[in-house]
């Protein structure tokens, strides 16, 4: 399928989009930022699928609103059915600039330098071209080559509105066709998508879910869109409809040659209906890969856990399944690192361990009644994070009556808790110091952020597990067998 | 000896849960709809039985009316029997309300409001206690104003009050004679799994459970034997609160009138459908003795009770509180004794879920029915949930209801599957047969629409054509026939009877393709 | 925990509704014409009596002058300012009205206590009916009991104050059909003993009773028997016409209430844990029924409020309502600004209470 | 759930389409018995007030008495009863007034302008309130926070003060008054509607075809914010006529003439009458039929709830 992609056009190419929300409450405005969307990059052929996977509050629907502009991305450029040489350039440059931002071993000066250099090419074609930077007015032109279908086909039609003026309006607004011209092509997408005429005098209440959903598909395809988002298009449905709406989707897009953003949370429909999947984890992608690759050879962890977690309608089909502990955090607060490392199987010492995520352990570690190793301490007020620094400072009631030995009880019980299950955060304990004789403070190792890296042909992961040629860094990754 | 196991046999196969022709209808402005059409099934001890099919097709409604939670109006089970236990909930169902139906649009309903009243005194003992229920959206199943703690000690307390007083007064009433044999016999044992339980068996016993852990700690010290037994002794009489005993006596009492009320109630209504006229004679006459009897002795205890019972709950609702605790602990909440005081929107969706669990098992019912309980969570927290239903089944031995969608839940879940379509229950066999030897057309159809990992993509996928019937107007006959590609002329006008297959007895089917077995019309 | 920092932000956001309320009452000020305010400086004097005095109210030793009260030439944000300032010092100004003759806030301190017996009255004895009722009758929708129940809450919703006050007062009041109850004042002047004892404070318009001012409570916890049950006789019907009222408004919304909170799932995991019916009625239920009915009772309130203004003139019962409708007639400023301002600063206390209430009663709002 | 009258719906309906779910709705509010009679009821007065035939003849001796100064002799008026002729039939008030038909005249003015009052009111609150709630920002803090100033005095209390800053000379003053009292509720109806319709996916659906903002507030949102406005407006008619006859009734502003038939104002003349010989019809008819216009009113208003609620008729 790679090579056909050579041949095909890029429609798509989306670079490093991003939303955040502002968190405000009453009188305080901003309290923090919810990051919905964190960082996204792909690109997309003609009459291909891309599939999103991911659970509540990844991020994925903000990505489908924020690709349709229906919401202001916050950053990123999208780039859409571009001549295909501007489309190459600019796929180029933004490559380039993602290049040297990445580079490790260059000075910050030189790094600005070069940056300024792309951009100075950059900048204007994204001003041009790019539909987060492009002006409001202009963007009715754009608005013709993307189109959503939506999850509830409940909300998504006007219910004071008849059926023949809803799949009539985005042709009314977006073209100057006559209202004879209108009409007549009302009544063949109605056709098409299998409903009839006299369905068209109709108001939405009146139709069935699977039938509105079509409506919705109508309204989205009237206008000949290069590219259709669909957000979770039948989870609303039963799956009888489901299929019905499924082949549906599939025979449209043979016979159109669309492209197809497909939404959803439900990774089968997803194994059938897309050329290749992103799947994403609290508002970032973290792995990237066609189909076939991610569903017989996942590499992140989260990809495994989420593709084990799916029920298998087979009674003697037992699968060795990954659950999971804890919830998804908020996207408001999330973990350091890597989002995933908290509820990860393998994580590693790098992958994001610090003072918010080892607070609560060492206290339970200190706490007599739960370790009675640790009797010998003195009562603990408080333990303040630090997580600009990453650090933690035990504030004890009593003085120690000789701080370095209890340093080293502290280092003899972090590396006792180090070897039980879920100890591999003790590890990431850089060192433990008594500042003063009742204070002691506990600094981390520095955590590695992973970024999204191709490990083999069009497949991307975000892991720090994978070196860079996909394979596991056998020796630091604990538990690696549930990887095999 | 033979006698006895074929008794044990009798009791492996011994259906805890019997429904037997159910027929809901709901009578709404629009007409009545059919909601349930005669469905039957039993669930034996320890078994799970899936119940599959798209909305609108009585899934739910068949939970509900198993609990008989059925909202009414405009609901009402109007035929059938749902036997829990050995015991027919809805046995006088006929009597509670005498419908009228004029026409489809004017329903005339007259509701007896004595014997309702007796009704759900009967089902308030029986619900929460053998059968309790797990819904499908936990945000909106727990009542929003009240703490997590509150609504699970609310079953404990109301289903485990006789117990509780045993445990209080056994507690209040130790003698030092009590703990010096416990003493000795518990340091006799020498193996530590052995002398856990035990003291845990002792603890629970006396009522101070939760001072095992202390207790067991104290055996483990150095300390000379006779510092443990003053220490002991301190300790448990220390633990002595100098309850009213006479108070909690009372509370007992009326519990234990209450429940041989429940008794006498429930075995009268067994004899009014038996048509026993000479027992129905003799329980109603021993009710009313029972009633004067207690309205006599209990007369200024009720009175008390009533303005004072938060004071004399005091205990109860401590013991209460402990139980919760360990049962979010068996639910596996981490920090349970923070989660116990929170409020429901504090939790997110698999909390809530494992709490309704939680409450759901405070009282160890024998049939546990899950009415969708992982369709508002996310595949993880779902995949959780679902280890967690299959621990506690293998730890507390219930039978389970498990109402899906989901055909991969099911199969992952439970021992045999019912599929439902319009209000009837099309087919029904073991799980293996189901999904590898379907019969009904619409089994097949069903397995065939759902996207499976074998599908490829390019793959176009079989669908049912149309979409399940208003259930005003369901179609004649064979609620299927008119989506069914194997359409006969039979299946217009006559319903096919649910029976089983020849070469396969734990197969039933409900298709004119198998059998030409009519379903009896009266 | 929350509770209480609810509730400091909920005081916090007083600030902006006072403000905003002193606006309204500054802008219905300014919107008077000037002759009007120059008229009202000064009770009972002729208006071009009124201009010469101005001019040397200094020396007169009165406390505004004209240009001390309305300055026409200065900004609007300074005038305001002005008059905030004069607020703040309790200069609200004179009024002359057939029951009161004086300051403002005099009058405020003679009438409030009325006004707050009839209120107080009606409330506890609208929440105290009205509760059980609604509940009784939300159980069961659609029975006789309900459809009684429903018809009774409808006369009282719809019946306007007024007329309601008019046929009681017809039916029984002196000259009426059954003349048990008097017709006007809160209490009869012949029940007040002569001298008046010391916590009487009577001279000239002013009547008060320590310690709480007001009547009824005054006399009963000083053992005066005779005034208490006159000041109560003189009650009863305004309480009625208030109650009725409130009581329909209440119970409107919990009956509705209960219906919708009776029909949600948790009601039904309630009764699947085996809750008797009583106990699902009262703890799941109408718990849950009371919050819808706490979100409108601010503006419930308001229209009590609105009522007593009604009932007072109806019943000639001294009180602000009545206070305020005289001011109206007779013209008077001043009056008419500081009623105003006093029935705003009820409701705006009263909305405090209640959101309180309701933060007590839903934990999801104490975010 | 389907819609139970799907099938019958499946007749042809090219023509009129949104007539037939006017007629749906309508056929609705016919099955909710009481809301149908309160519905008749209004229906009634309002052919009352727009047929406005009331005899001269019966008005005769109230204009002679403006036109004469006010001087006629004060006699105990009839009681009700059929023997005088039917305008005689709830008896007379002052000056040989009949009541009946006296009412009929009152009916006329107190409707005329409680449905200029709610509607104006409605038409400035909606507009507004829909469009601060699709744009929020700051046009929605100040237009909330006039309305919460608004709401911060009791609505009748406010009123007196408005109409005693406007100078009332007329009734009419009255009615601007009550306009600038009665806007915020709608405004705040409409506001809460319009922020949960925004994020409804028609809306989004319609932005990415193109549709402007204030076309998204216009085609998509206030149709259907009208259906709770349209409730709150039928509760108002009757609380609007509660209202203006109550503050007739209080009686501060200055008429134009004494007589002017409105119900208040009927009512306290019946009052003055009453107290004076005892005429209780004086003050009970009026009183009735204020009182049965307010109860229709809220059938009526409490059906349409229960008619537009939309997960009604799905």
């Amino acid at each position: 399928m790679s090579d056909n992609n050579e041949k095909r056009n890029i429609v798509l190419y989306v670079s490093h989009i991003k939303k955040y929300f502002d968190i405000s409450s009453g009188l305080k405005k901003s309290k923090g930022k919810v990051r919905a969307l964190d960082d996204v990059t792909f690109s997309l052929y003609e009459g291909e699928t891309i599939g999103v996977v991911g659970e509540t509050g990844c991020g994925k629907t903000t990505l489908g609103r924020s690709l349709l502009r229906l919401i202001e991305p916050t950053a990123g450029d999208v780039y859409v059915n571009l001549p295909q040489e501007i489309m190459n350039s600019i796929i180029n440059l933004e490559q380039r600039l993602n290049e040297i931002v990445d580079q490790d071993n260059v000075s910050k000066e030189d790094k600005n330098e070069q940056i300024k250099e792309v951009l100075k090419e950059l900048g204007p074609l994204r001003k041009k071209y790019s539909l987060t930077k492009i002006h409001k007015r202009e963007m009715k032109e754009y608005r013709k080559l993307m189109q959503p279908v939506f999850q509830d086909p409940y909300s998504s039609l006007d219910p004071r509105m008849l059926v023949k003026d809803i799949i009539a309006e985005p042709m009314k607004l977006l073209t100057k066709m006559s209202s004879q011209e209108i009409f007549k092509r009302t009544l063949d997408i109605i056709q098409e998508i299998g409903l009839s005429e006299d369905h068209l005098y109709r108001f939405p209440h009146e139709f069935s879910g699977g039938q509105r959903q079509r409506i919705g598909i109508a309204r989205s395809l009237v206008i000949d869109p290069k590219v259709l988002v669909l957000d979770e298009p039948t989870s609303a449905l039963d799956v009888s409809v489901q299929a019905q709406i499924l082949n549906l989707m599939r025979s449209i897009q043979q016979e159109r040659n669309i492209s197809f953003i497909f939404i959803s949370h439900h990774l089968s429909v997803i194994r059938m209906m897309a050329d290749k999947v992103a799947v994403m984890y609290l508002g970032k992608a973290v792995e990237i890969a066609e189909t076939n690759a991610l569903f017989t050879k996942m590499l992140h962890p989260y990809t495994r856990a989420l593709l084990s977690a799916i029920p298998i309608p087979d009674p003697k089909t037992k699968i060795n399944r990954i659950i999971l502990e804890g919830e998804i955090p908020s996207p408001s607060n999330p973990p350091n690192g890597c989002h995933f490392h908290p509820r990860c199987p393998v994580a590693m010492k790098n992958c994001g361990w610090s003072a918010q995520d080892l607070a609560q352990p060492i206290r339970e570690m200190l706490d007599p009644f739960r370790n009675p190793e640790s009797e010998s301490f003195p009562r603990i007020i408080r333990i303040v994070t630090d997580n600009d620094e990453n650090k933690i400072e035990i504030d004890f009631e009593d003085i120690l009556s000789e701080p370095q030995e209890s340093v080293r009880a502290i280092n003899n019980l972090i590396q006792k808790e180090s070897r039980l299950k879920g100890g591999i955060k003790f590890l990431a304990i850089d060192k433990v110091e008594a500042i003063s004789a009742d204070k002691i403070v506990i600094t981390f190792i520095k955590y590695d952020v992973p970024k999204l890296k191709e490990v083999s042909k069009g497949h991307f992961v975000s892991c720090l597990i994978y070196e860079d040629t996909g394979q596991v860094k056998r020796d630091e990754v604990p538990n690696a067998e549930i990887l095999a | 000896m033979i006698v006895e196991e074929e008794n044990l046999k009798k009791i492996e196969n011994y259906p805890y849960l019997s429904v037997e022709g159910l027929v809901t209808q709901f009578f709404t402005s629009g007409g009545i709809v059919k909601a349930l059409d005669g469905v039957s099934f039993n669930i034996k001890k320890g078994e799970v039985m899936g119940l599959v099919g798209e909305s609108g097709c009585g899934k739910s409604v068949t939970a509900t009316s198993v609990m008989d939670l059925i909202p009414d109006p405009p609901g009402r089970i109007v035929k059938g029997k749902i036997i829990i236990d050995g015991f027919n909930i809805i046995g006088d169902i006929n009597k509670l309300a005498k419908i009228k139906v004029k026409s489809e649009k004017n329903v005339i309903i007259k509701r007896n409001r004595k014997l309702i009243k007796r009704h759900n005194f009967i089902l308030s003992k029986i619900r929460g206690r053998t059968i309790s229920m797990i819904f499908q959206e936990p945000s909106l199943s727990l009542n929003p104003v009240m703490s997590v703690g509150k609504q699970i000690m609310e079953p404990i307390l109301l289903h485990n009050r006789i117990e509780i007083s045993n445990s209080i007064i056994r507690r209040e009433t130790i003698t030092k004679e009590q703990i010096r044999t416990f003493y000795t016999e518990a340091l006799k044992i020498k193996d530590a799994m052995e002398r856990r339980k035990y003291v845990n068996q002792w603890t629970n016993m006396f009522g101070v459970a939760e001072s095992q852990d202390s207790i067991l700690e104290l055996f483990n010290s150095q300390a000379s034997s006779d510092q443990i037994e003053r220490d002991l002794e301190n300790f448990l009489f220390g633990e002595i609160e100098g309850t009213n005993l006479r108070v909690i006596e009372k509370v007992r009492d009326y519990y234990k009138t209450q429940e041989e009320l429940f008794k006498l109630h429930t075995t009268l209504l067994m004899a009014e459908e038996n048509a026993d006229s000479e027992l129905i004679e003799k329980i109603s006459m021993e009710i009313r003795n029972l009633q004067r009897k207690s309205n006599k002795e209990l007369f200024g205890f009720k009175i008390t009770y009533k303005f004072l019972r938060k004071r004399i709950d005091i205990p109860y609702v401590k013991e209460a509180r402990r139980r919760a605790l360990e049962l979010l602990k068996l639910v596996n909440i981490a920090g349970a004794e923070r989660v116990i005081d929170s409020y429901p929107h504090e939790l997110s969706g698999g909390m809530q879920q494992r709490v309704m669990i939680a409450m759901a098992l405070s009282s160890k019912p024998k049939i546990l029915i899950a009415d969708e309980p992982t369709t508002a969570l996310d595949v993880t927290t779902q995949a959780q949930i679902l280890e967690l239903i299959k621990e506690l089944k293998i730890v507390t031995g219930t039978s389970i209801l498990f109402i899906t969608h989901d055909l991969g839940v099911v199969a992952e879940m439970c021992d045999k599957i019912g599929i439902m379509y319009a209000g009837n229950l099309v087919e029904e066999a073991p799980v293996n047969d189901i999904f590898y030897n379907p019969k009904h057309p619409y089994t097949i159809g069903l397995l065939k629409s759902i996207p499976r990992s074998d599908v490829k993509r390019g793959d176009i996928l079989e669908s049912i054509p149309g979409s399940v019937p208003n259930l005003i107007t369901p179609p004649s006959g064979c609620r299927f026939h008119p989506r069914c590609s194997f359409k006969m002329d039979i299946c217009e006008t006559n319903k096919p009877k649910l029976v089983e297959l020849d070469d396969n007895k734990n197969q039933k089917v409900a298709c004119f393709l198998f059998s030409r077995e009519v379903e009896s019309s009266e | 925990m929350e509770l209480r920092y609810f509730v400091l932000r909920r005081v916090l956001l007083l600030i902006p509704t006072l403000a905003g309320l002193l606006i309204l009452v500054f802008a219905l000020f300014m919107s008077l014409p000037h002759s009007l305010l120059e008229l009202s400086l000064f009770p009972g004097i002729p208006h071009n009596a009124a201009l010469e005095e101005a001019q040397g109210a200094q020396i007169l030793g009165l406390p505004y002058t004209l240009n001390g009260v309305y300055h026409p030439g200065l900004p609007l944000p300074l005038q305001f300012g002005k008059y905030v300032v004069r607020l703040f010092q309790g200069n609200w100004g004179y009024m002359t009205v057939p029951i009161y003759s004086g300051s403002v806030i005099g009058a405020i301190t003679t009438f409030f206590p009325n006004t707050a017996q009839l209120v107080i009255i009606a409330s506890i004895l609208a929440i105290v009916i009205s509760i059980p009722l609604g509940t009784f009758i939300g159980a069961r929708p659609n029975t006789i009991s309900d459809h009684v129940g429903r018809i009774f809450t409808f006369i009282g919703y719809a019946i306007p104050a007024f007329v309601l006050g008019t046929f009681l007062l017809a039916i029984f009041s002196k000259g009426g059909i059954i003349p048990i109850f008097p017709s006007a004042n809160a209490f009869s002047a012949s029940a007040i003993p002569n001298p008046p004892p010391s916590w009487m404070l009577s001279s000239g318009d002013l009547f008060i009773t320590s310690p709480t001012h007001i009547v009824l409570v005054d006399s009963l916890l000083h053992g005066d028997l005779g005034l208490a049950w006159n000041t109560l006789m003189h009650t009863i019907l305004p309480v009625l016409t208030l109650t009725y009222g409130l009581l329909a408004g209440i119970m409107r919304f919990i009956r509705a209430g209960m219906v919708d909170s009776a029909r949600q799932e948790y009601v039904k995991t309630a009764r699947s844990e085996g809750v008797p019916e009583r106990i699902v009625i009262r703890e799941h239920i109408r718990r849950n029924a009371l919050i819808p009915t706490i979100t409108v009772m601010g503006l419930i309130i308001a229209s009590l409020l609105g009522g007593v203004v009604v009932v007072e003139e109806v019943f000639s019962y001294p009180g602000m309502g009545l206070l305020t409708v005289q001011a109206a007639v007779q013209t008077q400023v001043y009056g008419v600004l500081g009623t105003t301002l006093v029935f705003g600063l009820i409701l705006v206390l009263a909305n405090l209470i209640v959101d309180v209430i309701y933060a007590l009663i839903d934990p999801r709002i104490r975010y | 759930m389907e819609s139970p009258n799907l099938e019958k719906t499946m007749i042809q309906r090219k023509k009129h389409p949104k007539l037939q779910d006017y007629r749906f709705t309508l056929k609705l509010l016919g099955k909710n018995r009481l809301a149908a009679a309160g519905g008749v009821i209004v229906l009634v007065y309002f052919a009352i007030a727009v047929l406005d035939y009331v005899d001269p003849q019966y008005l005769q001796p109230y204009l002679n008495y403006i036109l004469s100064g006010g001087s006629q002799a004060f006699y105990v008026p009839l009681g009700p009863g059929l023997s005088n002729g039917w305008a005689y039939i709830f008896g007379e008030t002052e000056y040989n007034m009949p009541i009946f038909p006296y009412i009929l005249a009152a009916l006329k003015v107190d409707l005329t302008y409680t449905v200029f009052i709610v509607g104006s009111g409605a038409l400035i609150g909606v507009v507004l309130g829909t469009i601060s709630g699709y744009y929020g920002g700051y046009l929605d803090e100040v237009v909330m926070r006039i309305t919460d100033i608004f709401f911060s005095v009791p609505t009748l209390v406010l009123a007196l003060a408005i109409i005693f800053a406007l100078q009332a000379s007329s009734l009419l003053d009255i009615v601007y008054a009550l306009i600038i009292i009665w806007w915020p509720t709608y405004a705040r109806i409409s506001r809460g509607q319009a922020l949960s319709l925004k994020s409804m996916k028609y809306v989004e659906a319609s932005t990415a075809s193109g549709s402007s903002g204030l076309r998204n507030v216009f085609v998509h949102l206030m149709p259907n914010v009208l259906s709770p406005v349209m409730v709150q407006l039928s509760l108002d008619l009757g609380s609007v006529v509660g209202v203006f006859a109550t503050l007739v009734f209080i009686g501060f502003m200055h008429l134009p003439n004494p007589y002017i038939p409105e119900l208040g104002n009927i009512i306290v003349i019946g009052e003055s009458e009453f107290t004076a010989v005892g005429a209780w019809w004086a003050v009970l008819f009026p009183g009735i039929f204020l009182f049965i216009f307010v109860i229709a009113v809220n059938l009526l208003g409490d059906g349409l709830r229960d008619v537009l609620d939309p997960k009604l008729r799905r």
